[in-house]
């Protein structure tokens, strides 16, 4: 089991299935001779020549439509938006035309069609380059939604990505890109709609994606002192979403705290709420808590961003407070 | 030999050129009959464009529409019973229903589907011209816009794509002098829409869209070029809608243009030109006419009343077909 | 470089522009540092080698001209007559700072001088500088907006619509391309398949301009003359300079897209090494005078930094104000558990 | 107050009138307005009124958005007008990191009074590209306020309100109440953001819900007074600010909530709002907070596709015998 960084098992992950699929072509901003401006297409270019590889003016909305062309007419596609801050550039591409095009067209279509990007705050990019909009696509029908947490569960599931015949968003977060973590040496999948207990409880159950399972697991441990055994739940995919996974894990510990980087007035906390409080309410002993970011564009300066972000004493705090502890 | 080759074509054309406006006028009738829902978007006038364009391709070659569409389907080969099945909101039409007039896609047929929001087919035919390039295939994609599209960013960042990158997409701008219910004189400050082709180095022609032979021959040289690896071309074709924006605009548009104007036009209908032509030339006779007419009135009688006879879709039908 | 026949006034006014070009080069130089010691978090662009763009361009405006400006914007703002010491403390993450430490490097604005801000997003700017000439419009005085922006933002969309509008309705407004060559890392001669952005205003039957961005002279002639053009209610112009970016996109970019021999070569082109060699041809500048103008600007950066460096980070909960102009606990829903 | 009857067209025009008499910075920017007063006739006569004040644009929603913007920074009161709310999505990022965070981002330099208006919903067979609700992002996204009536006297007074308002209003008007009558007084009078409005009080159960599902809600409440149940409809009117106050008492009287909207039911706005009653309210309430939704698929053309996706009255009747343990008679 090699150790290898979040963003070296991506590139691996690229650079298999281009391997195996000569269809698949990758598009995208400075992802050609530069490799991507966190470097996770370092290589390819040189590897599978400037048709597959196409490296982009800033033109977001032609990227993704363009990849959609692409992949309605054969050719299996990994489009690639620098910042998810910039998807907003593309949204009627993403939403109506590629989230849309199979279902107007009666289903006649196959859209094999990623659309990599990247999130999360942290690092002082203020309001238009640390934004987490996973919420907008999740209440758009059509497309089916990625946040992987390590870089085991990123090489799985962007391999079943890439092979999806529907269009699929896969987010990463900015700050997982160095992360560590080992993947074995043959190939693997990870399906769609399985959720991951990253660590297993019988206290409280804390459901997370991305780089806030980190997080979460730091709280975790942080709890495990004071005596208190928090499931982790990772949910690696949130479309399909792995509701049994999380209604299974509700009835045993009968407390939810759902933690997301992402605003929290609307955000995904607050579906995933409201399912699991019509699926399992008798099972509630407390109210669910929704940890995600204030509700306010990222700012700048390094106090403030900490103030707006979810942190590890939030978790530890939001568990105690359903547990009556504070 | 060629001649006779030219002969069958123009036929062909002329007749698809009447299909195209009976099946417009038969679209209205129902949805003054309320047979029809929501809207559609006649392109009644703009036949020749339709028909010019499409008699170059083939079947194979890809094509992206608009929501006044239904020109560009028939004339790309589409079944009219399909058609006026969807149109209709029936399980047998080309979407099962869920598209409607604004959304008829064929994919068989290369028909790449319309779009209901202004300039947002113009990416996607970038993506199917990355698609032929990269396949190695010497398909064309054509890509239907009006002239409303010309000013939507989608326009500038495709038409540069593909022109740095030489993809067999020609663009097809159908100027109908409106947008709605601007004027394409107040919503671009240049004569000629085919001058933007200037600003990313590729050929541009504005052209009588009301000819047919002009945008056959100016078609036909366009895909020569994309077929050969010359890049993207910029067809600015001027016609005329002569029926208002779609079946909502009051006064079927005349609230915004002048009885003049529309007099004018009609003098340059694109269908009574042809024919005056194909008359003179003797390719056309009052015989074959007839000939035509029949079997023009018989196919949208056939597909109207397929479309009629065709069931709704089942209500859960709703839910299906979104993923794969 | 022009100068024939100069006369006293201009003497005085190339000076300044000198020194405002001093002062951007060497604000930008220290912003690198405090960058690399850590001081500055996030990323920062720098305009070294662009710095006669700015300064030709914002020295024919009047103080009540609008400018939106770009991610690699600090010489705008400079230019325009920003302070130094609430964009050090800006860059700082600081309370004193123009946007009380809420928008970094990528988003200074100054209301109060007509800058309307700068933008993360390229191309960004257009779309506000075409409400900015259409309120110049409708409120009747005779102000003008420009708009900064860079070859990559030349391929998107709100390029498109912007110069189109402006030009339908005579907008104010001059649209000013620093082509630095690149697009972060991808090169204008791939990204564009014209060999000069100026030629695109042909699309909207404006006039386009190139001129030698690293020739404040030049620049400011061309914008002297756009400006005029704008304000006389003859609308839009397009002009694009041409310049090099000498740094990185960003500060720590490997720069893999370019050769080392590439940049040295257009170091030679370095605006400001020229302009100071025309000066001291001109002898308007002497060693002496030109020591005396860097020391100066050293000092006054210096204080600023020591301003920004001295100045308190915003508490907390300032996270929480600022995004209504009706306050209120309502507004935000700032429950945290 | 003397009170007559105005459709909600006429209601949102009549504000309109009043504002830009009172106020000559501010306009009207969008496609299509001069010719037909607005593709909905919602502009009727103000073209004519106030020459050079209605603005036609090319198709250009970008730059329509970010020109509102511009303008709104310097010292103009823009109304814009962007067709349907489905082409947000083609102005998202003006709408989303422009529009939405000029103000913080600069640290509360700029004001940025703009009004963005569009017609939203489904249920005119006007297919997946003109039928969207999409509230819910822009409830999500931090810096604006976002307003849905469905009264023409809600409507004049929230358009007179958003207007006045130095922060970013986006406006949504169901397409299906344009032509709706109401009592509208003839004296003037504003609403407040954030004020809900109950619209039919009850003890039962709390429908709360906005724009065209609140004419739903009415007929529901109507019908299920026959059978017994009282049910009160809170009509929320402005979606943010959002009146908790107002939801709270109503769920504390109650016991049992309903939350109804068209958009789709995954992430929409009602998730938010149960979510914050089972956090805030949990002890309250006697029954789980059902929602009511659209489908999680685009909207499709057919007419029985449409209604199946779209919710309506009998959906909500549904939910209510669920809620109350009632057999479902099949009608």
């Amino acid at each position: 089991m090699p150790e290898v960084t979040f963003v070296e098992s991506l590139r691996m992950t690229l650079r298999e299935e281009m391997q195996r699929d000569p269809s698949l072509m990758l598009i995208g901003e400075d992802i050609g001779r530069y490799g991507g401006i966190f470097g996770v297409t370092k290589g390819l270019l040189e590897e599978f020549g400037p048709y597959r590889v196409r490296s982009t003016p800033i033109s977001e909305s032609a990227i993704i439509g363009s990849a959609l062309g692409a992949a309605m007419t054969g050719i299996r596609t990994v489009a690639e938006i620098m910042y998810i801050d910039f998807t907003p550039c593309a949204m009627d591409q993403i939403v109506n035309q590629v989230a849309k095009m199979r279902y107007m067209s009666g289903g006649k279509v196959k859209i094999p069609l990623v659309i990599r990007t990247q999130e999360g705050g942290g690092r002082g990019n203020a309001a238009q380059h640390s934004q987490s909009l996973e919420a907008l696509f999740f209440h758009i029908p059509g497309l089916k939604m990625v946040v992987p947490s390590t870089p085991y569960d990123a090489r799985g599931l962007l391999k079943s990505a890439i092979r999806d015949d529907n269009p699929v968003i896969f987010i990463e977060h900015k700050l997982l890109y160095a992360t560590k973590g080992s993947i074995p040496d043959g190939e693997y999948l990870i399906p769609f709609g399985q959720a991951d207990v990253k660590r297993e409880g019988k206290d409280v159950t804390i459901l997370s994606f991305s780089y806030m399972v980190l997080k979460a697991l730091k709280a975790a441990q942080h709890l495990a002192g004071e005596g208190i055994e928090a499931e982790v739940i990772d949910l690696r995919t949130l479309v399909p979403l792995d509701l049994e996974t999380i209604l299974r894990s509700v009835r045993k510990t009968n407390r939810v705290l759902i933690v997301h980087e992402g605003c929290r007035r609307g955000g995904i906390g607050a579906e995933i709420a409201c399912c699991i409080q019509e699926e399992a309410f008798d099972y509630l002993d407390a109210p669910i808590e929704r940890i995600g970011a204030l509700n306010v564009p990222i700012p700048y300066s390094e106090p403030l961003e900490n103030a707006v972000i979810p942190k590890e004493e939030d978790i530890i705090r939001g568990v105690k407070k359903l547990l009556y502890q504070t | 030999m060629t001649e006779l080759i030219d002969q069958t074509l123009y036929l062909k054309m002329y007749e698809q050129m009447l299909t195209i406006r009976s099946f417009e006028e038969k679209a209205i009738e129902l949805f003054e009959h309320n047979l029809i829902r929501g809207n559609i978007h006649p392109c009644i006038g703009q036949e020749a464009v339709s028909v010019g364009v499409c008699s170059v391709l083939r079947k194979e070659d890809y094509m992206l529409n608009t929501h006044r569409g239904h020109g560009n389907c028939i004339a790309k080969g589409a079944d009219l019973k399909r058609m006026m099945a969807e149109l209709l909101g029936r399980s047998t039409g080309y979407c099962k229903g869920k598209g409607g007039s604004m959304h008829i896609a064929d994919f068989e047929g290369g028909n790449l589907g319309a779009n209901g929001i202004v300039g947002g087919g113009l990416p996607i035919a970038v993506g199917a011209g990355i698609s032929i390039q990269n396949r190695g295939t010497d398909q064309v994609v054509a890509c239907f816009f009006g002239d409303g599209a010309v000013n939507q960013g989608t326009f500038h960042e495709s038409l540069n794509l593909a022109a740095i990158w030489k993809l067999p997409v020609i663009f097809i701008c159908e100027n109908n002098q409106y947008a709605l219910s601007t004027p394409i004189r107040e919503a671009i400050s240049i004569s000629k829409i085919s001058d933007r082709a200037l600003a990313y180095g590729i050929p541009g022609v504005t052209l009588d869209g009301n000819d047919v032979r002009a945008v056959y021959t100016q078609m036909k040289g366009a895909v020569e070029r994309a077929r050969s690896g010359k890049g993207p071309t910029l067809l600015d074709c001027l016609t005329y809608r002569f029926y208002g924006h779609f079946t909502g605009d009051p006064g079927r548009g005349m609230t915004y243009r002048s009885k003049e104007e529309m007099e004018e036009w009609w003098g340059r209908c694109p269908i009574k030109r042809f024919r005056e032509s194909l008359f003179r030339e003797g390719i056309l006779s009052e015989g074959k006419e007839k000939e035509i007419q029949i079997r023009v009135k018989t196919s949208i009688e056939e597909a109207v009343r397929f479309a009629l006879e065709s069931p709704f879709p089942d209500p859960e039908e709703a839910i299906q077909d979104l993923f794969y | 470089m022009k100068g024939e026949g100069f006369m006293e006034e201009d003497t005085k006014t190339w000076l300044e522009l000198y020194r405002l070009m001093v002062k951007i080069r060497r604000f930008e130089t220290l912003t690198g540092e405090l960058f690399a010691s850590g001081k500055i978090p996030g990323f920062i662009h720098l305009s070294i080698g662009q710095e006669a763009s700015s300064v030709g361009v914002c020295s024919v405006l009047r103080k009540d001209d609008y400018i939106t400006t770009t991610h690699r914007g600090h010489g705008h703002v400079i230019a325009k007559g920003g302070d130094v010491k609430r964009m050090f403390a800006e860059l700082m993450g600081r309370e004193t700072g123009y946007c009380k430490g809420k928008g970094g490097s990528m988003h200074i604005a100054d209301f109060s001088i007509g800058i309307l801000g700068a933008n993360g997003v390229v191309a960004g700017g257009f779309p506000i500088i075409v409400g900015a000439g259409l309120s110049i419009k409708l409120r009747g005085t005779d102000q003008v907006a420009v708009c900064f922006f860079g070859d990559g933002a030349s391929n998107r969309g709100p390029f498109h619509e912007a110069l189109n509008m402006a030009s339908i309705w005579k907008l104010p407004i001059v649209f000013v391309c620093e082509n630095n060559q690149f697009a972060s890392t991808t090169s204008v001669h791939y990204s564009t398949s014209v060999k000069s952005i100026a030629i695109r205003g042909e699309a909207y039957g404006i006039p386009g301009r190139s001129v030698d961005g690293n020739n404040v002279l030049d620049v400011r002639e061309a914008a002297l003359e756009a400006v005029e053009r704008a304000r006389k209610g003859e609308g839009p112009t397009l002009l694009e300079n041409r310049t090099y970016r000498l740094r990185g996109h960003f500060e720590g970019d490997p720069q893999r897209y370019r050769t080392k021999e590439e940049v040295e070569k257009f170091s030679e082109k370095d605006p400001i090494r020229q302009f100071q060699t025309f000066l001291k041809n001109q002898k308007i500048l002497d060693e002496k005078i030109d020591q005396e103008i860097w020391n100066e600007i050293d000092q006054e950066l210096q204080e600023a930094i020591r301003f920004a460096e001295e100045s308190p980070f915003p508490q907390p909960q300032e996270a929480l104000k600022d995004l209504y102009v009706e306050e209120g606990e309502s507004l935000i829903e700032r429950r945290l558990v | 107050m003397n009170f007559r009857e105005l459709t909600n067209t006429e209601a949102m025009v009549e504000a309109l009138k009043e504002e830009m008499t009172r106020d000559p910075s501010i306009f009207i920017i969008g496609e299509d307005l001069v010719a037909h007063g607005g593709i909905f006739g919602q502009f009727i006569g103000l073209p004519e009124a106030f020459p050079g004040r209605v603005i036609d644009t090319p198709i250009s929603e970008t730059c329509i958005v970010g020109a509102g913007l511009g303008a709104a920074l310097t010292g103009m009161r823009p109304f814009v007008d962007l067709h349907f709310a489905d082409f947000t999505t083609c102005a998202m990022d003006e709408i989303v990191n422009q529009v939405a965070k000029i103000r913080y981002m600069f640290g509360g330099q700029a004001k940025i009074p703009i009004v963005i208006w569009a017609p939203d919903g489904a249920g005119l067979s006007a297919a997946a590209h003109h039928s969207q609700s999409l509230e819910a992002w822009f409830i999500h996204t931090p810096g604006l306020k976002v307003v849905s009536p469905c009264f023409p006297y809600d409507v004049k007074g929230l358009i007179k309100t958003s207007i006045r308002s130095d922060d970013p209003i986006i406006f949504f008007m169901h397409k299906k109440i344009f032509s709706r009558k109401g009592p509208v007084p003839e004296e003037e009078y504003v609403i407040p953001l954030g004020k809900a409005d109950i619209k039919h009080p009850g003890t039962d159960v709390t429908i709360i819900t906005y724009s065209i599902m609140v004419l739903h809600a009415l007929e529901v409440a109507k019908e299920m007074e026959k059978e017994g149940i009282r049910v009160e409809v809170l009509d929320l009117r402005t979606l943010w600010p959002m009146d908790w106050e107002k939801i709270a008492e109503s769920v504390t009287k109650t016991h049992r909530v309903i939350i109804a909207h068209e958009a789709c039911l995954t992430c929409g706005f009602g998730a938010e709002i149960s979510a914050r009653i089972q956090e805030e309210l949990f002890d309250e309430l006697d029954a789980p907070i059902f929602r009511v939704g659209a489908y999680r698929v685009p909207i499709p053309f057919s007419p029985p596709l449409e209604r199946f996706v779209i919710p309506g009255k009998e959906s909500l009747k549904k939910t209510l015998y669920n809620l109350f343990g009632k057999e479902i008679d099949s009608k």
